[in-house]
């Protein structure tokens, strides 16, 4: 490698035409540009990296060979849930979302980007349907950022100082409503019912106060569990002053009632479900949504799209609506902050609801409820096996119990590993007070057979 | 037959403008394209078997939770779907398609294709975060050797790559700093950040999201941060320093060391927003200058698209001393095996869900994988040539200037202003912009308040030939000439876009605005 | 804020014509965006222990056989290769973005982007066709599969998947058409093939190819094929009858299985060309008329995507009786294995390399398979549909007439005609086409001789709603307007595309055209 | 599925839309358009055909479940050539080739289409370029067509009716010229040295006569075998009054000399290697390229694509060169015929071209060389192993023969398939008379450990 190499990616890498800028400028090297360096701040030797690629065909053997070491979810049949999901992603989702006019855009004008602000403003549309809410921010980060400022939020409207938090809310979104809130609300976990795994509405009567800025419950829960009192919630919120936030997987939305119908004023959620691949983890995108009412959208960080006119009569125009509240508008006298965030998710998410319409989200979350039951049923004539563990109505998760199966979940499902299956989540460490137990998941992905497989595995394993 | 190519340059050698037109396709709203019960796609039914042993699961649901009425979602099939959002697509300027220097800061270079097939590979795409380790060694290994990488160009000693943005990042770096003071029992005197006026937006915002009151610096007569005014802000109420150098003048500070030590020796930590280090990789790092928090932005130096806005990775780097309160978990390998340690107890907590945009993480290691050492600094010096070259040529351009340190190199990026050009035309810096999107490109003003009157941000990086560059200076000189004579071509602008003039009253009207098509279809019923 | 949908349409109700404009990039010719040693890509290199090994391989090469001049391509880095063709392709109305019934008798339906993802994924597209076939049961499943149903669809018993497109498909029933008389011992006195004025220009061409002399068959009055000056053609010379029912004017021939009785008893072949036969799906086959051969164009019917032309697929199927003469090899099962048959020693060899292109097999299949019966019916039936109301509004275009059986309904496409609209304005049907591209559609006349005068043939196929349909005709209806109130917007057409009006000497004449780049240099020089 | 089905891609099977047209053309079924369609054609059931996979999920699974089952030449390392050959194709080929524009473009207009007018006669360009030749078509099926073709061009040129071929051309080449110039031309072939494989330039001349139409060969070979006197095998032709036809992988061409320059007036060949995956051999397209004369050009089927002005100065604009000489022209009277092609690996190729240049051409050349230079060295070291059997230079490929191991290449390839190495193809059935041979292949993608596992595998399998 001692010939220069001129890289692909740097066109003016060229000796000619490199030189030929240089003399532009009448400088000798590119070093000059770096006078203002102090010595003392120079890395004075070259970085210490491992060797470059430098062929693509080279670049693309090591990632692979790297990537194939992993064992994914199309060559396993996976039970996994708890937060990220295994859905069908329509082949049409990936083909818009890798389109370089999206994939490669950023930040442009309503003017040369007005596909971006009409399609982010339909996916805001489109979720508005799904969750029977006026106002979707263009997402944030993912439901974990979503759950925190839809706290901070309420506590900003209210002046409140603490949030009340359902005890079965997922752990990632609750560790970071903890650091995030920090600094102005204290968060106080709800206790919830040992049988039905619901929100205790007595504990919640008792610590509700006029402190409380907002309950925030998750529907269906992190356990898979459907709370049926949502209008009760919200109700005793209501009286209390307080705000109903509630998280939700929005493809429950098309079998399940709305947050917003059973009171809830701010919603939260991810849109991961709805057309993104999982990704290790990386395919979420932070729903928040209200009601169209200014005292609610004056504290969104997040951007909002609004429709508009133009000069030209029937033609729309797209822009940001009270663009002033944001960080990029305000710095730190805007509302939180604003930045980067999933609009490539939102933008798939919109797809997705275009492509499902009204009927596809009825019959996926009806096949995933017969599924689900299906899962249930069959798991809960196994010997030992508690399944579900919780009396309630559940929605694509479910938890099970393995404590009278002598077996830990870890062994159980180093076990079905053996026989290609990825089992449920082991909740032992989380959930501690649950024992010993995993968090299955079922989608419209898996059908009769996968499940009986996993049965069968199970069976066999704690027989 | 005439030679063609004689055409593209005039008299003076200059490129002629391109004839240029954005895809216009008049596309109307996804819900207008509905008819009643067509289908996009179809939902694989469970087998009859299955429904007849679960029975009527939605009458078993609990009444108040079976939702009504269903969602009134467009009912479309699949070809008109996918024609909607390809037409869309075409009326979005993504930086695969134009010479996008003109959006500062954001660092647009070249998204290498190879990557995006790497990531959408199921090998990655179709892997679940609750796998196994021994299942996910693949991807573990990616992230380890990435962050092996970036302690390297940063001189820091651990990273966490789960903040979903710069933004993020800034905010974990508050709420370090926070818990940092916090162990050391000081969390209720020190209270203060200071930052600086020409900072990011986040930097302020974040560290005042994570409960601290901001003191920024005004820039000095040279465009540096005021050290004079430095020196009277800090103090031992003073938590962090939240800094970046260069800012977005593309100045370099070359006192940066002495404000870290200062800071210092009053107690506080100091963070570098490295958000986009494009300039400067292999040449400077936070290590030297003394930093204890760094970031960078993975959706800029290291080339992950952008997305429209995200995702993103903004990975943040401490030194050792911090390294025990960084986001759970972090990535461990014992040199057999690679695992994530949960086992972290004085950590902030999560920054975001699971471990981040893995996605952007395993483009970034390809990107810094196909370069190496030498090529990362190859292109952190061709993105400055770049720069100078083009700051030259648009100050040649009559009512333009690059305010501040005057003869002074600039690394990666500069500020611009047109107010001279105002002044004379009454033309502005936006209405500059909004023309300049007429030829195909984007550009960009500057984040509020403008410190510096009617700005404009350009930042070429390593990406664009130079004969590129002169296409972009040629727009911007033609928008400028046609303010002297032929204003009203400008403030009609855009001509060649898809859409004209948006009318904004109504995004800031609540009687008016509509953020969703549903908020719409009442507002006009009215 | 006024309502911006009710802008939609016009007072009549009918839909306002979208204000569209193509993606004009005025890009340079791609040698124009060389600079010299940029590199799109670097290649992988030997190890040095390698080279060490061989030594100068270059210098070993025997000299003559030694470049002197490196090829003259461009320099180019990678951002431009892709940002230069990315333009282009906007540049490109491909039907996934546009109403494409104006290319009649292409079938120009949907492409699922699903069936592009299985063709697209390495365990298809990194299969050699030499692997042993214990590695490829999977591919040679879905081909044999393939052809069960294609069986099914024709009634015939073999198919063949090699010809690389309808033409081919036709050139090799020729020469099994050929193959089968010689075997006969009658290939000397049987050397005419009999087709029709409105067969494609492929059918009597192939033929030819294949060595046979062409006998075409006038349409009658009502626009069948004559079958009087059949009787009169057909003889003991007749090695072979190609006939397409329907033909390009969509009116299917009740007649057809006369034709094919009567050539039958003179010992003629008769082949169906149903490239197209996208409106009778499960409706009538080419067994139940008599066929000996016919083929069906995967890229129409079967819904693989055109690919500016290609690669393509011609299936060509044949009765029991033709099946040893197929092209080598064709896919056998045996209940457990699939396998490739190379054993055939009458067949006319080979059409195609290797096996065809396997891609769009995979395609195909996915279509069939996504669809099945009911669904290809539904898709037949859906695509008569719309041609018929598709025909009827253009009808009602003044100056717009379908010749031929008129009161007849058609199957999935017709031939229209502008002559009065021609004779009143002077506009013509090619002018008219060029007027719609403005509109962001495509249009086509007809294959020569134009039969029908100022022809224009559409296509709507089942992927298009009524409201595009709708669309398409406001287009037309537009065109047809101007053609009378304003002449000169539709003769100096198109306003809308990417380039303007073009001259076309040039390309007929030897001392300008231009054929590649060098050849245009040469010509520029002189 | 007693309910009925709306299609996804059949928007007017909703009900409502399709009742609505039947009403507007009076009609009350569609059963009525085929109403001239006569009792006897009509199938009178419904087609017997496998159960559908109506979900987009389901038939994924399905297609990928069959798909799966093959062993592919990214699991396995491959020396398989012959014809289909695994190069690196680089992600932008495939990024160009599946944007919706490209890929589902037809026939469109100069005006509609002129990025594909634009795209392909760059190509043709580009391709100019690597064979130093004035005239390029837009690419036909394959090389197999554009070798046929090419004889058909020389005999209808000069009226002769006679092809002498070389022994070494590729089987299926060979096959299709058989067939398909059948009816006006006999094909006879050329010995060849036994020592070197190379054509028997005496041979050559007793074979030729007035009647030869053209001599074809491919440079490199079939066998891999690089042809040094084409130059005197041109001029033999030319002496003759006969085109010289040569067939060529351009891959070869940023190293090897292009047939224009050695005498040939008609080139042929193939551009699946450059950037177009083998897709089990259906990754072809077929080159056919001349001097820019009108003699040759009025001989093509193919579309020739022209540059010219427009109405606006210096705006290119692209159509067909002698549109009429077609068969879309003039029927049965135009030359051959023409039809869908291979437009999209064409335009591919175009893209190859811009991102090799002429660096990545000769380098990728070089490379090739090195490493088939090291394989026959490293094989021609086995007891009992002759590599190369043919005493020339080789390019890319060259013929193994292992009588002397006491193994067939059955045996051989067997044994090196379950080491997942793809051995050279099987040369036993189609050349004979070379023994018991395998013709193998290696590219820039073979590294050295690749060879030597090849190596080492057949030494263990032989020993
Ligand atoms: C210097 C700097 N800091 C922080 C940020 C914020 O990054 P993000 O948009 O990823 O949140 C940016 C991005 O524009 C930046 O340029
Ligand atoms: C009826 C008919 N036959 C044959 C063909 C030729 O098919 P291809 O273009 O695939 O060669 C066509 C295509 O236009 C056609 O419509």
């Amino acid at each position: 490698m001692s010939k220069e190499i001129v890289y692909p990616y740097i066109p003016n890498s060229a000796p000619d035409v490199k030189a030929a800028m240089l003399k532009d400028l009448g400088v000798s090297s590119v070093e000059e540009f770096y006078e203002d360096v102090p010595e003392k701040l120079r890395l004075k030797r070259t970085m210490d990296l491992p060797a470059p690629h430098l062929s693509e065909h080279e670049l693309k053997k090591h990632v692979m060979g790297l990537l194939k070491k992993n064992s994914d979810c199309t060559e396993f049949s996976s039970f996994l849930g708890g937060g990220c999901y295994q859905h069908h992603v329509p082949a049409i989702c990936d083909e818009v979302n890798r389109r370089g006019e999206f994939l490669t855009a950023y930040a442009g004008e309503p003017y040369d980007d007005h596909g971006r602000f009409q399609t982010l403003w339909e996916y805001a549309s489109m979720m508005g349907e799904l969750l029977n809410m006026d106002v979707v921010n263009i997402p944030t980060y993912d439901w974990t950022q979503a759950a925190a400022t839809s706290c901070r939020m309420a506590a900003r409207m209210n002046g409140r100082n603490e949030i009340l938090v359902a005890s079965t809310v997922g752990p990632d979104r609750h560790s970071k409503i903890l650091d995030y809130c920090k600094p102005e609300l204290r968060i106080k976990t709800l206790d919830r019912d040992h049988k039905t795994g619901q929100i205790d509405l007595d504990a919640l009567q008792q610590a509700i106060s006029e402190n409380t800025a907002a309950i925030y419950f998750e529907n269906p829960s992190y356990l898979g569990i459907i709370e049926d009192m949502g209008q009760e919630i919200s109700r005793i919120a209501r009286d209390n002053g307080a705000e109903c936030i509630v998280g939700v997987d929005p493809i429950s939305l098309g079998v399940l009632t709305p947050p917003a119908d059973y009171g809830a004023t701010i919603v939260c959620g991810d849109v991961q479900t709805l057309g993104i691949h999982m990704q290790y983890g990386g395919g979420n995108g932070g729903i928040i949504a209200t009601h169209d009412d200014e005292r609610y959208i004056k504290e969104y960080p997040s951007r909002l799209f609004g429709i508009s006119t133009t000069d030209v009569k029937g033609e729309y125009g797209f822009g940001d609506v009270l663009y002033d509240r944001t960080s990029f508008g305000a710095r730190e006298e805007g509302k939180e902050f604003v930045g980067t965030a999933s609009a490539l998710w939102g933008l798939t998410a919109g797809v997705y609801m275009a492509l499902m319409g009204p009927k596809g989200m009825q019959e996926i979350g009806e096949g995933i409820l017969q599924r689900v039951n299906y899962a249930i049923l069959k798991l809960s004539e196994l010997p030992g096996v508690k399944a579900p563990a919780f009396s309630s109505s559940h929605f694509k998760e479910f938890v099970v119990n393995f404590d009278d199966t002598g077996r830990t979940v870890a062994e159980i499902n180093k076990a079905l590993r053996e026989k290609r299956i990825f089992g449920g989540s082991d909740l032992s460490q989380i959930f501690p007070e649950l024992g010993n137990s995993a968090l299955f998941c079922v989608t419209e992905i898996q059908n009769k057979e996968d499940i009986d497989q996993l049965v069968n595995a199970i069976a066999e394993i704690v027989k | 037959m005439e030679n063609i190519a004689k055409h593209r340059v005039n008299e003076k050698g200059e490129p002629n403008l391109r004839r240029y037109h954005q895809a216009r396709w008049d596309e109307p709203i996804i819900f207008e394209l509905s008819n009643k019960d067509e289908r996009g796609i179809l939902i694989p039914e469970a087998s009859q078997e299955l429904k007849d042993e679960v029975g009527d699961v939605m009458a078993a649901l609990p009444k108040s939770m079976r939702r009504n009425k269903p969602p009134a979602l467009p009912e479309i099939s699949q070809p008109q779907v996918l024609r909607h959002y390809v037409r869309l697509s075409q009326e979005t300027l993504g930086a695969d398609f134009n010479i996008d220097v003109g959006q500062g800061t954001c660092t647009m270079k070249y998204s290498p294709k190879i990557h995006e097939d790497l990531a959408r590979c199921p090998e990655f795409a179709a892997l679940h975060p609750l796998q196994d380790e021994s299942t996910v060694q693949g991807i573990l290994a990616i992230m380890y050797n990435f962050e092996q990488i970036l302690k390297e160009i940063s001189g820091l000693d651990r990273f966490s790559l789960q903040p979903g943005a710069g933004s993020g990042a800034i905010y974990g770096s508050a709420s370090i700093i926070r818990k940092y003071h916090e162990l050391r029992g000081e969390s209720a005197t020190r209270d203060e950040i200071i930052t600086t006026s020409y900072s990011h937006p986040s930097d302020p915002a974040c560290a005042k999201v994570a409960g601290f009151k901001i003191v920024t610096l005004p820039p000095d007569k040279d465009g540096y941060p005021d050290f004079e005014a430095f020196k009277a802000a800090v103090s031992e109420r003073t938590a962090g320093l939240h800094m970046t150098n260069p800012e977005d003048t593309g100045i370099y500070n070359p006192d940066i060391s002495d404000f870290v030590d200062l800071a210092h020796k009053k107690g506080a930590l100091c963070f570098y927003d490295q958000a986009n280090a494009n300039g400067i990789l292999g040449i400077t790092r936070a290590r030297e200058a003394g930093f204890d928090l760094c970031h960078f932005n993975l959706h800029k130096t290291f080339s992950t698209p952008h997305g429209c806005g995200g995702p993103a990775v903004g990975a943040l780097g401490v030194t050792k001393e911090l390294e025990h309160l960084l986001p759970v978990p972090v990535v461990e390998f014992d040199g057999e095996k690679y695992s994530l340690n949960w086992d972290m107890p004085d950590s902030i907590g999560k920054i975001r869900a699971f471990y981040g945009v893995i996605g952007a993480v395993v483009k970034a290691y390809s990107w810094a994988m196909s370069l190496g050492a030498n090529g990362m600094k190859t292109a952190a010096e061709i993105a400055v040539l770049n720069n100078n070259y083009l700051m030259k040529k648009i100050c040649e351009i009559p009512g333009a200037t690059a305010p501040y340190a005057e003869g002074k190199w600039r690394i990666e990026q500069v500020r611009y202003s047109w107010e001279n050009l105002t002044k004379e035309t009454g033309i502005t810096s936006e209405q500059i912009g909004i023309r300049a999107a007429d030829f195909g490109v984007h550009y960009w003003t500057s984040h509020h308040p403008w410190t510096i009157p009617e700005p404009f941000t350009l930042e070429p990086t390593e990406s664009y030939t130079k004969a590129e560059l002169d296409e972009y200076i040629a727009i911007i000189r033609n928008a400028a000439t046609e303010a002297r004579n032929d204003p009203e071509t400008v403030k009609n602008a855009p001509h060649n876009c898809p859409i004209h003039h948006v009318h904004h009253d109504p995004l800031d009207d609540p009687a008016q605005w509509a953020i969703t098509w549903r908020s719409y279809q009442k507002k006009m019923e009215k």
